[in-house]
């Protein structure tokens, strides 16, 4: 990554400045929250896929967890800055003993994806089919199918009748996005983060050089875990009710598609692709003449065959032929790396 | 004489029914150069990974400077000091020889050592024209060399390198048999090769390997002389 | 996208680039009726004839000149069977197009997704599907029939059939439960025994065990409030085993999303069912309806209960409105708690004024033929079991879904 | 005594339907290294090109078994060379667009035949063992799984075809050099893939209401049942389809059909846990 930590800084700061004086006046800040937090939750994929190589094909399992954590704890509190908080690390730990599990048990590529997609399976049809009222946690009801509504949304700390809702609610979510973004960049500037590329270029060399690389992975697998959940805290938050469809794998597959869109590898592509392909789906919503379900197919095999780097990096390739330095010489890297994802089987 | 920083006993390892290395009995000391020979299938490269951690042998036991490691992980035995590298060229393509050398470096050093030691590397190897080069874009032999660089940069007390100068123009053999002397002044080193002329220019100590055991282990002219190896080489009965 | 459909014919829309931008407020000469439905996804069997139907609704009462004067405008959004987008369109009804009135939801997870935001910013919210029962809010109308409603209905007749012995299935979700509770309650009430209860994930497709499980048990009859495609395995499976002549078979879900339609004669004949609603429903009224279908779409095949619903859910409100004579909230609360009655295809319909839910007829029905027969009606059937625990005019401020202890 | 003859007997069932759910992928992964994750979606055309075909007056079993595998086989074709070749090698990318293929092809469906439940009742009577009653249908349903893993066994044993397949299994690039063009056998795998996802929508068609959903029921089923197969493709399929559905039966009998599900996806965590790579990396290594 080229510029420094505080350049990067600045820029978040700018950028975040500009854009939450700007869209709300293009959008409304409803809509935009949601946005926000469904491009934290595709950068905390874009985080262990892009950068650490891991492909999950659950994460909506921590997103859900994360969701389902706040709404239980504030059902249970009444309050909503421990639940926040859980909702952060319940995620987290679990995430860090199924990465333990796997890492562990070297398992890479495809049974990675197996295996995260089953705990996403299991995950789902439990809470599915806890509709009867003996599956109580403490106060809360979990509701099974319907989920659960009507739980303590966000206060001020403290001060359990403060709410922060509409526009302000928005705000929070931005700046914490923006946060969570800083922290990102953060990490992947430090050496661990230089060692997390390394683990996804080259796993064996990594290893070979001393890195216990299946710790690290699992350190990596939670960081992106606990950025899930504390997006799934902020939706449960703005929708106001939780439900299983939240661990769906609809849900993992749309995470999924937002990183590829928007583009592996880098930070920013994660969150436009949520943002972007979130806001595509609102807006076919009030169309009936084509099949959303249809459209949004279209766009992830159109992306996978022409453009399937996504979004931004072809964006910065662009602009490097146009203005840069540097000739074409990196554009053929990502596609390499991806090629190595293949199984020796 | 120098300690013994490498041996094994009995090391045995089986896939199914084929025994691909065969009750190896090995001692290696302090700075020696030692390189291990042998037809294809010899069980030199089971050897290897055996040693360095990338198979778990099925029965035997390795020691390291009195450590026992037979169980360990690469990465443990790496941290003890032991630079590995591997028969194909195992490198982090889409970052540059800066950055693959410092994450070696990194290993066992605080980020601002680290970037010295990378830059101490780099100049000793002469790789500064293409330091900010995207290994992907490098030719096969100075991708080599930048592996070795990865494993230099660690101060190793014991190297292992598997087929080093494979696929490799003559001036980059003698390039980085220069590399493996310098490197031999403060480790031990294992090579296992096939190329017999590099080996007459580096070894002095010479293991043989035939179906899974240690056929001899001598000094590379009477190694080249002997004909039973000789034999073992033209595909003959032994 | 919203569109002033004069001509509910015209019902597909171009996606205009227009609608990229949010709705500014538009004139006020209309009323402006929200729609929220899942008219793609898994849901679309229910949620498209609801749509229909309510676009039906409308444009009969724009053709008869519109409501207070003034002509109805539709503002429907497609919420793709995905709960996420109910929260949102529902914001967006309530706050951006500050539409007068909502219609819609499915599944009693989306009304819940909705039903604050419509508490909050004071849009009457109407309700138009057989659910649980138990909500209790005074901003909320509901006319689809509960457990309670059907099941009184439906256990004695199907247990006078059969005999006393009775199996459940139902599926794992706040409907199943809470309809499996009031069938063990009617099944003791009528001197019978509940046998066995079992509970499936609305994903469950395969019955193969659970069929050998009745088997040893051996009931004389089973009741299956299941629901959706993959629940429409079990009378395939039951019927394929051969267990039809064997031991009868009740539902009060079956048929809902038309459902004996896609069963063959001889896996449905025979099945037991209670609703407010059947196209073989023979009365005038009923049969002007499906011309009226007919001639807006087609044929009128699609017509199922939910649909039934929604289009009476939108007269209901119409009729309020007129009464009340203008557009403010708590008069058109109050119409519609002065016992006001509409009468629809399937019947009269009555609001309870205590609990906001419908009075209405109910229907015991026999699959025949992929129809549903009607054999006995049941008039003006009271919400019972939403009237145990909700009186919003002792404690109009109530705002909770209650599970009703039996 | 009867019901232990129905729990045997579903329980086969539940092995055979996991046969026949897994079989078009596990040929398809073990050919090209490619996960077709529009499976499911294939399954389900096959579903529908079935009831359609009844519904003009086909007969049920012509139509299931000839008809819906040639009509999916083709449609497999057509995204083979449209889509899938440009993507051989790229694992991920082959199965992010077949992920997009899966949910085109679901709007397809639903803009064709609506969201309406469909389906036809299954041809074969049901019977009685002892005091209990059978679905007729899951014997059939066994033997086509049987049928069609000795087919599968007897192609790739004693046919050239099969002596290329397997040849292309073991190295990709072994039958290019052998002359045989590895676009041609590509083509074919995934024809010969995509049939068998069409014959296993139509046989199970008359068991289950059909939606244009209904193929994300199978997929994840199918996607675990291969990959804890591991290399070999029938042993594979066979141990695994066996593992997972006696577990899933075992459950399903003494508790009830969800902890049967969860079950088996429980029983496939430990599974890849201890074996990594696949059943028939550890047992029957070698074999088909």
């Amino acid at each position: 990554m080229p510029g420094s930590l505080s350049k990067d800084a600045i820029t978040i700061i700018l950028v975040t400045a500009i854009l939450t004086w700007v869209m709300p006046l293009i959008i409304s800040t409803y809509t935009l929250t949601v946005l926000i937090v469904y491009g934290m939750l595709g950068l905390s994929l874009g985080l262990i896929w892009g950068f650490g190589g891991i492909l999950c094909f659950g994460q909506a399992a921590f997103f859900g967890l994360g969701a389902y954590t706040y709404a239980i704890a504030a059902i249970n509190i009444g309050e909503s800055t421990v639940p926040m908080i859980l909702a952060v690390l319940v995620p987290a730990v679990f995430a860090a003993l199924l990465g333990a599990m796997m890492f562990y048990g070297r398992l890479t590529d495809v049974y990675l994806g197996v295996i995260t997609l089953v705990v996403t399976l299991i995950l789902f049809k439990f809470i599915n089919s806890t509709a009867g009222p003996q599956y109580v946690i403490g106060d809360a009801r979990l509701g099974g199918f319907n989920g659960i509504p009507g739980f303590q949304t966000l206060n001020i700390p403290g001060r359990p009748d403060d709410y922060i809702w509409g526009d302000s609610y928005f705000y929070v979510c931005a700046i914490l996005l923006a946060l969570v973004f800083f922290l990102v960049s953060a990490l992947l500037r430090s050496s661990f983060g230089r060692v997390a590329v390394g683990i996804r270029e080259n796993e064996t060399r990594i290893s070979l050089m001393g890195y216990d690389v299946r710790a690290r992975k699992t350190v990596l697998f939670a960081a992106g875990a606990a950025i899930a959940g504390l997006a799934g805290a902020l939706f449960a938050n703005w929708s106001e009710i939780v439900t299983p469809s939240l661990f769906s794998l609809g849900q993992s597959a749309e995470i999924i598609i937002w990183c590829i869109v928007g583009g592996l590898g880098t930070r920013f592509g994660p969150v436009l692709g949520a943002a972007g392909l979130a806001y595509l789906k609102f807006l076919l919503g009030q169309q009936t003449m084509i099949d959303n379900t249809l459209i949004t197919g279209l766009i992830l095999v159109l992306f996978v065959l022409f453009l399937p780097r996504g979004i931004v990096p072809a964006l910065a390739s662009l602009w490097k032929v146009s203005f840069g330095r540097r000739p074409l010489g990196r554009i053929p890297q990502h596609r390499r790396m991806r090629n190595r994802e293949r199984i020796n089987g | 004489m120098a300690e013994v920083v490498l041996e094994t006993h009995g090391l045995t390892m089986r896939f199914g029914g084929v025994v691909a290395s065969n009750n190896v009995d090995f001692k290696l000391r302090a700075r020696e150069l030692r390189c291990l020979i042998g037809p294809n299938g010899a069980g030199k490269s089971t050897f290897f990974k055996c040693v360095t951690g990338l198979q778990t042998p099925t029965e035997g036991e390795v020691i390291m400077r009195g450590v026992e490691t037979t169980h360990w992980m690469p990465h443990q035995i790496a941290s003890l000091g032991v630079g590995i590298k591997t028969q194909t060229p195992n490198v982090m393509d889409s970052l540059s020889v800066f950055e693959n050398i410092w994450l070696a470096a990194r290993r066992f050093h605080a980020p601002r050592n680290a970037n010295r030691k990378t830059q101490e590397i780099i100049e000793r190897l002469a790789l500064g024209s293409i330091a900010r080069a995207d290994l992907g874009q490098l030719a096969h032999g100075e991708r080599q060399r930048v592996e070795l660089g990865l494993v230099a940069v660690g101060d190793p007390w014991l190297v292992l390198l598997d087929e080093p100068a494979a696929g490799m123009s003559a001036e980059d053999v003698e390039r980085m048999t220069e590399i493996i002397h310098e490197l031999n002044k403060t480790a031990a080193i294992i090579i296992v090769e096939h190329d017999m002329q590099f080996i007459r220019s580096i070894a002095e100590m010479v293991t043989v390997f035939h179906q899974g055991k240690v056929l001899m282990e001598d000094h590379v002219d009477r190694v080249m002389s002997d004909p039973t190896v000789r034999n073992v080489y033209l595909g003959k009965k032994a | 996208m919203s569109l002033n459909r004069r001509n509910f014919l015209a019902s597909t829309a171009a996606l205009a680039g227009a609608s990229m931008l949010p709705r500014v407020a538009m004139a006020a000469d209309t009323i402006k009726l929200g729609s929220i439905l899942d008219t793609s996804g898994i849901f679309d069997a229910y949620g498209k004839p609801m749509d229909m139907a309510m676009r039906l609704a409308v444009a009969e009462i724009n053709a008869a000149g519109g409501l207070l004067g003034k002509q109805v405008e539709v503002v429907a959004y497609d919420t793709q069977s995905d709960m996420a987008l109910y929260s949102q369109y529902g914001q967006q009804l309530a706050r951006q197009n500050k539409v007068d009135v909502v219609h819609g939801g499915i599944l009693s997870a989306s009304r819940e997704a909705i039903r604050q935001t419509m508490r909050k910013t004071k849009t009457p919210y109407f309700y138009n599907v057989l659910y649980e029962g138990g909500v209790c809010d005074r901003n909320i109308f509901i006319n689809g029939v509960t457990p309670a409603q059907q099941v009184e209905a439906l256990v004695p007749y199907a247990m006078a059939k059969s005999g006393k012995k009775v199996y459940i299935l139902a599926a794992d979700y706040n409907y199943g439960q809470i309809t499996a509770r009031w069938i063990q309650k009617f099944v003791a009430d009528n001197g019978g025994e509940t046998v066995g209860v079992d509970f499936f994930p609305l994903d469950v497709s395969d019955f193969g065990s659970t069929i050998a499980k009745i088997q040893s048990v051996g009931p004389d009859l089973v009741i299956a409030p299941l629901v959706g495609g993959a629940h429409l395995s079990f009378f395939r499976q039951w019927a394929a085993a051969g267990m039809k002549d064997r031991i009868a078979l009740a539902s009060t879900t079956l048929g809902v999303g038309n459902e004996h339609k896609v069963l063959t004669p001889e896996e449905g004949n025979g099945i037991m069912v209670a609703y407010n609603y059947s196209q073989e429903l023979d009365t005038p009224a009923n049969k002007a309806f499906k011309d009226r279908w007919a001639a807006a779409y087609g044929d009128s095949n699609l017509i199922h209960e939910t649909a039934v619903s929604t289009y009476q859910g939108v007269l209901t409100w119409a009729e309020a409105l007129r009464q009340a004579g203008s557009m403010d909230r708590d008069a058109l609360i109050a119409a519609l708690e002065s016992g006001l009655s509409v009468e629809g295809p399937a019947g009269r319909i009555t609001v309870d004024p205590k609990t906001h839910h419908a009075v209405l007829d109910v229907h015991i029905m026999e699959f025949e033929n992929q129809g549903m027969k009607v054999i006995e009606t049941l008039p003006q059937r009271q919400p019972i079991d939403t009237q145990a625990v909700c009186d919003l005019s002792a404690n109009p401020n109530d705002n909770t879904q209650y599970e009703i202890e039996i | 005594m009867d019901l232990t003859v129905i729990i045997l007997v579903e329980m086969l069932y539940a092995v055979a339907s996991l046969i026949l759910i897994s079989a078009g992928l596990a040929v398809v992964f073990g050919m090209m290294k490619v996960i077709n994750l529009a499976h499911g979606e294939f399954m389900m055309m096959g579903g529908y090109a079935t009831i359609t075909a009844v519904n003009l007056g086909v007969n049920i079993f012509l139509a299931m078994l000839v008809i819906a595998p040639i009509i999916v086989g083709l449609i497999g074709l057509v995204v083979e060379r449209l889509v899938i070749r440009h993507l051989y090698g790229r694992l991920v990318d082959t199965m992010l667009a077949t992920w997009g293929l899966s949910l085109f092809f679901i709007g397809l469906a639903t803009m064709i035949f609506g969201n309406t439940t469909t389906g036809i009742s299954t041809p074969i009577p049901g019977f009685a063992i002892g005091n209990y009653q059978i679905n007729g249908y899951n014997f059939f349903i066994i033997v086509v799984a049987v049928l069609l893993l000795v087919g599968m066994l007897t192609i790739l044993k004693s046919t050239r075809a099969g002596l290329i397949a397997r040849g292309a299994m073991q190295r990709s690039d072994m039958a290019a050099a052998l002359g045989y063009s590895p676009d041609r056998i590509y083509m074919a795998t995934f024809f010969c893939g995509s049939a068998l996802s069409g014959l296993a929508g139509a046989v199970l068609a008359p068991l289950v209401g059909l939606v244009p959903t209904s193929g994300g029921a199978y997929i994840a089923k199918a996607f675990i049942t291969v990959i804890a197969g591991g290399p070999s493709l029938i042993a594979g399929l066979f141990s695994s389809a066996g593992f997972f559905g006696i577990v899933n039966q075992v459950f399903t009998f003494a508790i009830s059909p969800v902890i049967g599900e969860v079950a088996l996806l429980l029983a496939a965590v430990v599974l890849l846990r201890l074996l990594p790579q696949g059943i028939t990396t550890k047992f029957f290594k070698g074999k088909l």
